[in-house]
């Protein structure tokens, strides 16, 4: 069975939705979401074992050879991010149970489970497939399930961000198809491998360039750098709280290995980064990002749109390691794409929690709290400092490889920006800080004690284990960092795959 | 001979969609896309004749099909909206 | 070769007339008519084009379920666009002119039209779609054979892209209301249009024949599970439009649909499943029946075909289903 | 043979002249009901006198049965698409064009 693995993978979760819709008894949604998360582990787990004793793993869909069928690929490039959707999942997954219970009506929660069983199976898919048009695929029902997720949340401002999201995404998504469509029709395949044997040379020509252009420009809505954010800061603080959780930790990350995989991959970094210059682009793209982001969130009055709009700042810090095209920026790109998943989804399902018991997360009614919910707070606390890179957090690892992936080039411009950037976000996490645990309660707002349900234990099991991941990665980064650097080699060393 | 009738349709065609465009009222322009839509079937009929593929056919009659169905949905749905909003019939542009 | 070129130039001349109309109209309804004549044409190009399977489902989809979906849509919201103000449209324009630019500066190196040296003709799996396809799996359309076996993956995510959008209209606006809920409207009864009401009783069985033929015929001429899933739910919108939406909810009732939506997807990815049990690969047709894989393939994309028709039907029905009850019901 | 053929090109002929005086009703038409006539009565006409003059032609049966399958389709649908619109129309108040109105 364990040659089996890289379609079950996929096929686990995307079995679970439909699952998830045909029952109503009221537990089996969850469960079955439980089972496609740990079953996607599992799966995840033992093909990282694979990888690293064996080597590149191909599984032939329907038993055709690659150009005419469709390839799963599963190699040290990816690994860790089928590790880290599956590991969101999973912690999503015991977070999910009281959360939704709370804030999704009845009729919508096995509609809400299958969702994130369907965005679950496209992003693993988007991580394994081997076929540019079945990454479109993928992406397309990621993207679908994440809206429909979306547009789900409490106030009626979720459907407003669901919509802004759809039409912004549908626009990458067709950016995409294009791109996609014109390198088939300079090459003749779909295959990544094939395609990359088949554009190694030609250059010049300028369908492909166009079609470079055309699939980047839609990965970047995906990924939401700079310019192209908008959608972002609604879309993940409207959203219900354990979609919140699990796509800060996953959409976008996804989004940055399929840009990596198409960059070094399938076009090639000669073509991406030498001819086209997309390295240039993406660095200033990326400083503008990490100042823009973190200054607009230092402007939020809301907690949830202040993390949202410092997801935009990082996703600047992982856009530069990888646009520096060398080794130690795209290890350190990946190192600190897995510790801000860790670190964020760790705060967005506090601030889930948070919701849960106090009804709002604006800033001016967390004032505080910080005595009456230790250990809440605490949690936010940790990751906060996890975000600004302090050690012993898993943040400062990252950064720190980052720091010393940019000074080896030189690039002056970007640390600063990235340094100016880690200040601002000094200046928000402490603004949380002072509000919580400094500033007394508004004495109307007072709430009783007894007015706020009991804190479900689930929840604070995966806050804490999320907050404690953060904490032991930046103590001890072995295992991000051995995944990561093994990623890099693989991306950047056998050019082809 | 052929040929012909493909010419005759392509500009009963323009001239429908000329009828389209300037309206002046909804039902003009559903009219107008009605008769369009059936000399779409046409159209493909003769043109499967034409390049000798005859299994376009089996489109002409999609065609005729769905043609009907959306002019039935087109009078049904936009007497709802008109309820719905209070204005009276035939809103032009 | 004259008449191709003028037809050709025609057809491009109108579609393109019609693009900008439709840009210019505030008025949805006309708006969306004229989208449907958009598709129409479009269609027609790809029949010259000779892509009979993509005519097909643009005519299907684009004429057919989406103009009626986004009618049911309309009816629920207001049908004029407002006015965009002035200053969102410089972005907008930038946007298209800089889109517009890199596809026009992509053409010129693009291989010319149907260049029989062209990237496409010449890469190695053209030729194993057209001719080893023909020893693999043997049905004489190409198109069934790729989508169904050789792409199978990407038509189960296709399917499973439906199925999330079922999903979505259902979380947002709500299932069809019970045929109790539904108050029957006392004006606008085209039931009441006896002529109507006859031709399209005598219509709808034929409406349904043709998309089982089209169902399985895919393997040999055009059509296929999604294209006779849409001819279904056609079928059963015209009689919910005619007949009223209580009548339809009783000749395809709710709880049916609700399962039909999953049965599609849990029907391809068992039987995925059930190919790996048997010792292929996933969607592996060959295994299931090891003596005469040409069998077992043809076995496996009917199954598929089936699955998809049901489930599309099932989806785009509910989907108009939902939109219908909002505004009859409350 | 040659019979045939004749009669082929007379009926597609005759179609074609149907069709082509149907857009220019559909177009010079003073109002609403007077266009619907155009169209429905030589839409009709054009429609079945063109799939008349095709199915002369036809080499395989297969082909003359989808033929007629559009034929009757047609012949059913296009004139109650024509009579609901009419009667759609009607209802909702268009007015009506006598002599010496303005054109609509």
């Amino acid at each position: 069975m364990t040659a089996q693995l890289p379609a079950l993978q996929v096929a686990i979760p995307l079995a679970c939705a439909p699952l998830c819709v045909l029952f109503r008894v009221r537990f089996v949604p969850w469960l079955l979401f439980v089972v496609a998360a740990v079953g996607s582990l599992v799966c995840a787990a033992l093909l990282a074992g694979r990888v690293a004793s064996e080597g590149t793993v191909r599984y032939a869909m329907g038993d055709w050879r690659a150009p005419a069928g469709i390839e799963f690929v599963v190699s040290a490039f990816n690994t860790p991010v089928l590790l880290l959707v599956s590991l969101a999942a999973t912690v999503t997954a015991g977070y999910a149970r009281r959360s939704v219970a709370a804030e999704i009506e009845p009729r919508r929660r096995r509609l809400l489970y299958a969702c994130l069983c369907l965005t679950l199976a496209g992003l693993l898919g988007l991580a394994v497939t081997g076929d540019v048009f079945n990454a479109f695929v993928f992406l397309e029902i990621s993207s679908l399930a994440t809206y429909t997720m979306i547009a789900m949340g409490q106030h009626r401002r979720a459907l407003l961000a669901a919509f802004r999201y759809v039409v912004i995404g549908t626009v990458g998504a067709v950016f995409v198809l294009i791109g996609i469509g014109l390198a088939y029709a300079v090459t003749g395949t779909l295959n990544m491998a094939d395609l990359a044997e088949r554009l190694a040379e030609g250059h010049d020509n300028r369908a492909l360039q166009a079609a470079v252009v055309f699939v980047f420009v839609g990965l970047a809505v995906k990924m939401a750098v700079f310019p192209l954010h908008a959608w972002l800061p609604g879309a993940y603080a409207e959203a219900p709280s354990v979609v919140s959780t699990f796509i800060a930790a996953t959409g976008t990350k996804v989004a940055v290995y399929v840009f990596c995989r198409f960059a070094f991959t399938v076009f090639g970094a000669a073509l991406v980064f030498g001819v086209l210059r997309i390295d240039r682009i993406g660095l200033a793209l990326a400083a503008l990002a990490m100042l823009v982001g973190s200054a607009a969130a230092c402007f939020q009055q809301d907690l949830r749109y202040l993390l949202a709009w410092s997801s935009v700042a990082q996703i600047g810090y992982i856009l530069a390691g990888v646009s520096l095209a060398t080794a130690s920026g795209v290890s350190a790109a990946y190192l600190h794409l897995i510790n801000h998943a860790v670190t964020k989804a760790a705060l967005f399902a506090a601030a889930g929690l948070l919701v849960m018991q106090l009804g709002s997360v604006r800033l001016s009614a967390l004032a505080g709290l910080g005595r009456r919910m230790p250990w809440t707070f605490a949690a936010i606390v940790v990751a906060g400092l996890g975000l600004v890179g302090v050690p012993p957090t898993a943040g400062f690892v990252s950064k720190w490889a980052l720091v010393t992936a940019l000074v080896e080039r030189g690039m002056w411009p970007v640390l600063v920006a990235m340094l100016a950037s880690s200040l601002l976000a000094l200046v928000y996490v402490g603004r949380i800080i002072e509000v919580v645990w400094f500033r007394e309660p508004p004495a109307s707002a007072e709430l009783e004690p007894t007015q706020s349900p009991a804190t479900p234990a689930s929840m604070v099991a995966a806050i804490w284990f999320l907050v404690l991941l953060t904490v032991y990665f930046g103590i001890d980064p072995t295992f991000p960092g051995g995944l990561a650097d093994a990623a890099a080699s693989a991306l950047l060393g056998s050019g082809g795959e | 001979m052929i040929s012909a009738v493909m010419v005759a349709l392509l500009v009963t065609m323009v001239l429908a969609l000329l009828r389209a465009f300037l309206g002046p009222d909804r039902y003009n322009r559903i009219l107008a896309i009605n008769m369009f839509g059936t000399k779409t079937v046409l159209f493909v009929a003769v043109a499967g004749f034409l390049f000798g593929r005859p299994d376009f056919l089996d489109i002409g009659i999609l065609y005729a099909l769905v043609n009907f169905v959306a002019t039935i949905a087109v009078l049904r749905l936009s007497h709802y909206e008109e309820l719905v909003s209070g204005r009276s019939g035939g809103a032009g542009e | 070769m004259m008449t191709f070129v003028l037809t050709n130039v025609t057809l491009l001349v109108i579609l393109i007339a019609t693009a900008i109309a439709i840009s210019r109209m505030r008025a949805l309804y006309e708006a969306t008519m004229l989208g449907a004549l958009f598709s129409l044409v479009t269609a027609s190009l790809f029949v010259l084009l000779d892509a009979v399977d993509v005519a097909f489902t643009e005519a299907a989809v684009g004429v057919g379920i989406s103009t009626v979906l986004l009618l049911g849509v309309l009816a629920l919201t207001r049908s004029r666009e407002a006015v965009t103000p002035r200053r969102r449209h410089l972005p907008a324009l930038i946007a298209v002119l800089l889109a517009g630019g890199a596809l026009g500066y992509a053409s010129q190196d693009l291989p010319a039209f149907g260049a029989a040296d062209s990237p496409v003709f010449s890469h190695p799996i053209t030729g194993t779609y057209l001719h080893q396809s023909q020893e693999d799996i043997g049905i004489p359309n190409t198109v069934t054979a790729v989508l169904a076996s050789y792409r199978g993956l990407d038509t189960l995510g296709e399917l499973v892209v439906v199925f999330t959008a079922g999903l979505a209209v259902l979380s947002l606006v709500g299932p069809p209301a019970r045929p109790e809920e539904t108050m029957p409207r006392a004006d606008f009864h085209l039931a009441d249009y006896r002529i109507i009401r006859i031709i399209s009783g005598i219509l709808m069985p034929f409406i349904l024949l043709f998309a089982l033929y089209v169902l399985f015929h895919g393997e040999y001429g055009p059509g296929g599970g999604f294209q006779a899933g849409v001819i279904f739910a056609a079928g059963f919108v015209l009689y919910g439009l005619v007949f009223g939406l209580d009548k339809a909810q009783r000749v395809v009732p709710r709880v049916a649909l609700r399962i039909l939506v999953s049965l599609g997807p849990l029907v391809f990815i068992g039987l995925g499943l059930a190919t790996m049990l048997l010792g292929g690969q996933f969607l592996d047709f060959d295994v299931l029946d090891p003596n005469h894989p040409e069998e077992g393939q043809h076995l496996g994309i009917l199954l598929v075909e089936t699955a998809i028709g049901f489930t599309v039907a099932a989806v785009m029905t509910t989907v108009f289903f939902s939109f219908a009850s909002r505004g009859v019901s409350r | 043979m040659i019979v045939v053929d004749v009669m082929s090109g007379v009926l597609l002929g005759a179609g074609a002249l149907f069709a082509l005086s149907g857009g220019a009703g559909l177009l010079r038409f003073p109002d609403f009901y007077t266009r619907i006539h155009a169209a429905g009565v030589t839409d009709t006409a054009g429609a079945g006198l063109i799939l008349l003059g095709l199915m002369l032609q036809v080499s395989s049966w297969e082909t003359g049965v989808r033929l007629l399958i559009i034929l009757l389709f047609l012949a059913m649908t296009s004139p109650t698409a024509a009579h609901v619109l009419a009667h759609a129309a009607r209802r909702d108040g268009v007015p009506v064009w006598r002599e010496g109105d303005e054109r609509r």
